[in-house]
């Protein structure tokens, strides 16, 4: 009884799909974008979308004289969906390149199976370093820094910058543990000490305790470093318990970013923080990019977006080198690996790894026009992941998720 | 010193502030057929409970057959040869007059861990279902789900499970309540033929059925024991006419 | 000592917070035996409704009253049309109001779009209030003013008034409340709108303190139930207690011992069920 | 003559359940293999919701914390992978063994409580297993969870796991293996005691059952049942991170339970089926799949509280009696 009924389901799961298995024709190039759509990260998600899609129709939605066909996924921000879904793309779809993916657990998830299949994947949000550095594959991208990308050469300036002492607060897992981990290598190898290191757990409802457990008196700087609901939540108790204006917030963009910036008001004022976009940049390539997605959806685009967007030219770019001929594997991975072109965030292209290097800025939050955005005060040029170690050392060391609690002093 | 099948040992029960039981001793001897009376409220099922381990007393002790068994769970006690009945007809809705009689059967034998062999596979447990469904006969067919079954019979089946695994001591709360006459009778008839040396505790409030079935009578009144007498005593006693038949109506 | 005094605030703060969620959460269950999830959905309704009104008018007190009316409304029709249908079948309630959590945050995600956003809470509680030299922000002090407040007008509605008392008889012996002539069904529908509009106010308040997003329904009500747990479920007193036990301990774990802070709460609850499974002040 | 009669319904149903294993299996080789994998999720959580189910469905003791031993199992096994042995038999015993001590731990704790109380403190239980999940990152990699498990050496000639086919195989094996023995389990004496226990504890333990005792042995099958899905999850999947073990899935597995029909063997198989179905192939078609997987709860509860195997078995009795 239950085997037939097993049948059965079968017969329903195959019904359900039968009609994408056939649709596979030959000038058709197919895009598979993973992102949340549902739960806490779908707003990200949303941007991850936006950006794709906005390049997408930039160029018709044609690729070396093939149409360009993206298929959109829901993640759910969950590993184990991932998997699935990618498995739908790569075995059902026959999707040519994958694209997007928001979480590190699920990039990480992905990887062994797209490095098995050798279907190239371009992440365009997930920072885990791991995956372009000890996982490393000639068919794994990232257009985003890496976790710890931005923070290195943020925390030798922010030495220089007069802070001699800080305390650290990030939350409990790996995005925290890299951020924080490369502004606190390359301060206390400038001669820094790190006095405290605090991790609150994801989840948490209210930063108050930790708030009011730092060891300001004896810091000239608090490093932060959150995203989403929990940035604006920390930026916002910071300046409740009456800690902004007494002691200097700096962190990564992600406290910041453009998403949520509009809700942390006038209590993001003054913050700055290490990355490599924000849509008040002043490259070439930024302005027009930051109009087009302006009218196209009705706000400003963010890193998210504009990671999204580097993603969709990279993989166009890597089509017409080939001329539309993604028959070898090898010469895709190859080609895409070769790209380089001016995007929003300026000069682009992949280091030995396949993770960026791009121009590292440190921005201030200020106002401008009515508008908080966030301001670039200096640029870092060229910054790779791995700073100024060789691939070799940098990956000698231990990594940073491991270490997170041994910086403070 | 011959034990006493069921020694209650001035027992105490405390619900918040209500003392259900307040220091009652009983003695029951082995093959004794003993009647509970009281009015509602007495204290005899809160006794009983004790008894049955269902519930543990606040003070006081429990034994059977000379053995304290005041902390015991009631498991224990049926594999001590404790087997109950309850007032409000206690069975499995949802299973077969025959499997019900399957589960009371297989309680005291040592395969009711078993995890492997069906359990309709077990044939001497079986023939023990089929001899007590011989000599109990329900009507409906051992195949009826109780919850189908009609009432006399859920309370005939009540008995049945109770004494089919040949308990020493047997104890019934009011095992014809709600029954027609002729029920009753039946009723009246399984209980009398139990084997003599089962001891034999009963809640009943027909006080017909409490004469045929009993020798001597425990009255119980607020939670205390009045007195214990045979039958001419109690019907003679004034106290018990008033506490019993005086004040109720 | 000043750490001592600013963390004893702070727990202050989110529990009397948690207790505006709980007290409905916990005298729903005492008199209806229902297990809500979906409790935190009126929470996060609350916040939502409340940002809406509050873009609007500008107004915050509105906005209370707004989003309280509108989720205890949500409410009822919930109490009336699906969760009265799985009386007395726990596991169902669960399910089900699982069922309701899923759909409300999820329209929610669709209507207000997954950006966490943030209540303008009234100038006048802007900034903080300085003393020997500490810190802390008005707008919580507002807060454990307020909390205060409710615990004590709940308490001098359950316990003196006339709907009080059936309430009360209520969480003892629904049937009797019955037999007595009251519509218990009525009775029902108003605790459930008022547990309702409790916390949907509370998801005003509470988004002006700690913002609402996606995803905040789970995190109140998971909290929510600790509190209950421990108080004792169906105990008005249990769960004004239950907060501050639970303020305290998450707070004060946090800042003691902050490589545990993802236990503060289960293991305090999981402790309290072992050893007294009935909860401090909740009956057998 | 008698006999004769009796065996044959069971050598029928055996030759039909013989039939249908082999033509599930050669399903396998027909499909897609993404349709494949998504029947070996199938398969795994169908599993996962049998074990719940003896808890749930036989005993009555509805656990809200199942995804905890469906973790312990699948990281144990995967560790065992990483560190230890590639043997598919050391990797499940050793996950089934870690599984069902858990649940050990858990059910001495769990049985202090009963009725809501069980429900509340097996869901705090499962997310204290989250948490340790999440914060010990030295043994469990924390966030970023455990990668890199390969497919595992079963040792037979013949049976490749490395494909989706293959493993497929290896599912469906399982599975069956899981039915045939949970089939055993409840209709044993201690099944039927469980039965009972379900429907009048007091009686039991008056007619001298240990009911704690089989509550407890319930617990750690149950777990045991959790752990050996999790061995197949984590084998097939390659990874494991803390969202398998949290309470979103410990609610979709009762779900499962539920929708499929508590009790009954082919229901959790069925409440897989569907769930799993739901999640993936509806989620492809409108972002607002979370409202509908809401809705499918909600009518479950309204309309088929039972389960649909209940349901349709009610409603095939009513029309043959009419």
């Amino acid at each position: 009884m239950k085997l037939r009924l097993k049948t059965f389901a079968a017969a329903l799961v195959t019904a359900g799909l039968s009609a994408s298995v056939s649709a596979a024709a030959e000038e058709t190039i197919k895009v598979g974008m993973m992102s949340p759509n549902t739960g806490p990260f779908a707003v990200i998600g949303e941007d991850v979308r936006n950006g794709f899609q906005l390049y997408v129709d930039e160029i018709g939605g044609m690729a070396a004289g093939a149409k360009l066909e993206v298929i959109f996924e829901d993640t759910q921000a969950k590993p184990d969906v991932g998997l699935t879904k990618i498995k739908k793309l790569v075995e059902s779809d026959g999707v040519n390149f994958v694209g997007g993916i928001v979480s590190s657990s699920v990039a990480y998830a992905l990887r062994d199976y797209m490095v098995e299949k050798n279907v190239p994947l371009v992440v365009s949000v997930a920072s885990a370093d791991g995956l372009t550095q000890q996982l490393a594959a000639p068919n794994i991208f990232r257009t985003n820094s890496s976790g710890s990308q931005a923070s290195h050469p943020f925390g030798k300036w922010l030495f220089e910058q007069g802070y001699k002492r800080v305390v650290m607060i990030a939350p409990g897992y790996a995005m925290g543990f890299e951020q924080t981990g490369g502004i606190a290598r390359t301060f206390t190898e400038a001669g820094g000490e790190v006095i405290q290191s605090l991790y609150p757990p994801l989840g948490t409802a209210d930063y108050a305790p930790f708030l009011t457990s730092l060891k300001i008196d004896e810091a000239d700087a608090v490093v932060a470093v959150f995203a989403g609901s929990e940035a604006i939540k920390f930026v916002k108790q910071f300046e409740e318990y009456g800690l902004k204006g007494t002691i200097p917030l700096v962190g990564t963009s992600l406290l910041t970013d453009d998403l949520i910036l509009g809700q942390q008001g006038d209590s993001a004022l003054g913050i700055v923080t290490a990355s490599h976009y924000s849509s008040a940049l002043d490259t070439p390539g930024n302005a027009a990019f930051v109009k087009a997605y302006r009218e196209k959806y009705d706000r400003s685009p963010t890193l998210y977006s504009e990671g999204s967007y580097v993603t969709a030219k990279a993989i166009h770019m890597a089509i017409e080198a080939l001329g539309g001929d993604l028959s070898d594997p090898a010469k895709v991975n190859e080609a895409l690996a070769a790209v380089s072109f001016d995007s929003p965030r300026g000069p682009f292209k992949f280091d030995g790894y396949n993770s960026p290097v791009h121009d590292i800025y440190a921005f201030e939050v200020k106002r401008k026009d009515g508008e908080l955005v966030n301001e670039p005060i200096e640029r870092f040029e060229a910054v790779s992941q791995f700073y100024t170690w060789s691939p070799e050392d940098y990956m000698a060391m231990k990594p940073y998720r491991d270490i997170a609690n041994d910086w403070a002093k | 010193m011959s034990a006493q099948a069921v020694d209650v040992d001035n027992v105490v029960m405390q619900f918040g502030g209500l003392r259900a039981v307040d220091g009652v001793s009983l003695r029951v001897g082995v093959g004794e057929r003993r009647v509970l009376l009281g009015p509602n409220g007495a204290g005899k099922t809160t006794l009983f409970n004790m008894i049955g381990g269902q519930l543990q007393p606040t003070s006081g002790a429990v034994r059977l057959f000379g053995q304290d068994v005041s902390r015991q769970n009631p498991y224990r006690r049926a594999h001590d040869g404790l087997a109950r009945t309850f007032q409000i007809t206690s069975l499995f809705p949802d299973m077969t007059v025959g499997e019900n009689l399957h589960l009371a059967v297989r309680a005291l034998s040592a395969s009711r861990f078993g995890m492997i062999r069906p359990a309709s596979q077990y044939p001497r447990i079986a023939e023990r279902v089929a001899d007590v469904l011989a000599e109990w006969r329900f009507p409906a067919g051992a195949d009826t789900l109780v919850s189908n079954l009609s009432y006399g019979d859920q309370r005939k089946l009540e008995l049945a499970m109770a004494v089919a695994n040949r308990p020493r001591i047997l104890l019934l709360d009011e095992p014809t309540s709600g029954l027609s006459a002729t029920e009753t009778e039946s009723v009246v008839g399984l209980i009398k033929g139990l084997p003599e040396d089962v001891t034999v505790i009963v809640v009943e409030h027909d006080m017909d059925v409490a004469f045929a079935v009993a020798d001597l009578f425990t009255i119980l009144h607020n939670g205390r024991l009045v007195t214990t007498g045979t039958a001419a005593e109690v019907q003679a006693n004034e106290d018990i006419q008033r506490i019993y038949f005086g004040e109720g109506e | 000592m000043a750490f001592y005094t600013i963390q004893i605030l702070n727990g202050l703060s989110l529990a009397m917070l948690l207790f505006l969620i709980a007290s409905g959460l916990s005298v729903i269950f005492g008199l209806m035996r229902i297990i809500n999830l979906a409790h935190g959905s009126f929470y996060l309704l609350g916040g939502y409704f409340g940002l809406s009104v509050l873009n609007q008018t500008g107004n915050f007190w509105l906005a209370i009253l707004v989003a309280a009316a509108i989720v205890a409304a949500i409410g009822m029709v919930l109490q009336r049309v699906l969760l009265e249908r799985v009386h007395g079948n726990e596991l169902g309630q669960v399910l089900m109001s699982f069922g309701v959590l899923l759909v409300i945050s999820d329209l929610a995600l669709w209507f207000w779009g997954g950006l966490p956003q943030t209540l303008d809470r009234p100038d006048f509680l802007d900034g903080a209030l300085r003393f020997a030299g500490l810190f802390f922000p008005k707008y919580r002090v507002a807060l454990i003013v307020c909390g205060f407040a409710v615990a004590l007008a709940i308490w001098l509605i359950i316990e003196r008034t006339r709907i009080g008392a059936v309430i009360r008889a209520g969480v003892d012996d629904a049937e009797m409340v019955r037999a007595i002539g009251f519509d218990i069904k009525m009775v029902f529908l108003l605790v459930f709108g008022a547990g309702a509009a409790l916390a949907g106010a509370a998801g005003v308040l509470g988004g002006a303190m700690l913002g609402i997003y996606p995803g905040a329904d789970f995190e109140v009500v998971l909290q929510a139930f600790a509190v209950v747990v421990i108080g004792g479920l169906g105990s008005l007193r249990g769960a004004f207690v239950g907060s501050l036990l639970i303020g305290f301990s998450d707070t004060i774990g946090k800042a003691l011992l902050p490589e545990f802070a993802m236990f503060t709460i289960f293991v305090p609850m999981v402790a309290m069920l072992v050893i007294r499974p009935e909860g401090l002040f909740g009956r057998a | 003559m008698r006999e004769i009669s009796q065996m044959k319904p069971s050598l029928v149903a055996g030759a039909l359940a013989v039939a249908a294993f082999a033509a599930a299996a050669a399903l396998g080789g027909l499909l897609s293999s993404y349709s494949t994998g998504l029947l070996i999720d199938c398969l795994i959580f169908s599993v996962l919701a049998l074990g719940l189910n003896l808890l749930l469905g036989q005993t009555g003791l509805p656990s809200l914390g199942h995804a905890a031993y469906f973790g312990v199992g699948a990281y144990t096994a995967g560790l065992v992978m990483l560190h230890v042995s590639d043997s598919f038999w050391w990797g499940a015993a050793a996950a089934i063994a870690t599984s069902m001590a858990v649940g050990a731990a858990y059910g001495l704790l769990a049985l202090r409580t009963s009725g809501v109380y069980f429900l509340i403190i097996t869901l705090a239980l499962g997310q204290i297993t989250f948490a340790i999940a999440f914060s010990w990152r030295s043994l469990t990699g924390g966030d970023d969870g455990l990668r890199g498990i390969g497919r595992p050496d079963l040792g037979l000639p013949g049976l490749n796991v490395d494909t989706t086919a293959g493993y497929y195989l290896l599912a469906l094996t399982a599975a069956a293996a899981a039915l045939l023995l949970m089939r055993l389990i409840v209709r044993s004496p201690f099944g039927e005691a469980l039965r009972g226990i379900h429907q009048n504890s007091d009686r039991m333990a008056a007619l001298g059952y240990n009911v704690w005792l089989y509550k407890f042995l319930a617990f750690v099958i149950s777990a045991g049942f959790a752990g050996w899905a999790g061995v197949i999850f984590v084998y097939y999947k390659g990874f494991i991170s803390p969202e398998a073990v949290g309470i979103v899935v410990s609610a979709e597995v009762t779900l499962m339970v539920i929708v499929g029909g508590a009790g009954t063997l082919i229901g959790p198989f069925l409440g897989a089926f569907l769930v799993v179905f739901m999640s993936h192939v509806v989620s492809g078609y409108t972002d607002r799949w979370l409202t509908v997987l809401g809705l499918l709860y909600i009518c479950v509860m309204l309309f088929a509280p039972k389960g649909i195997v209940t349901l349709v078995g009610d409603a095939w009795r009513a029309r043959r009696s009419a």
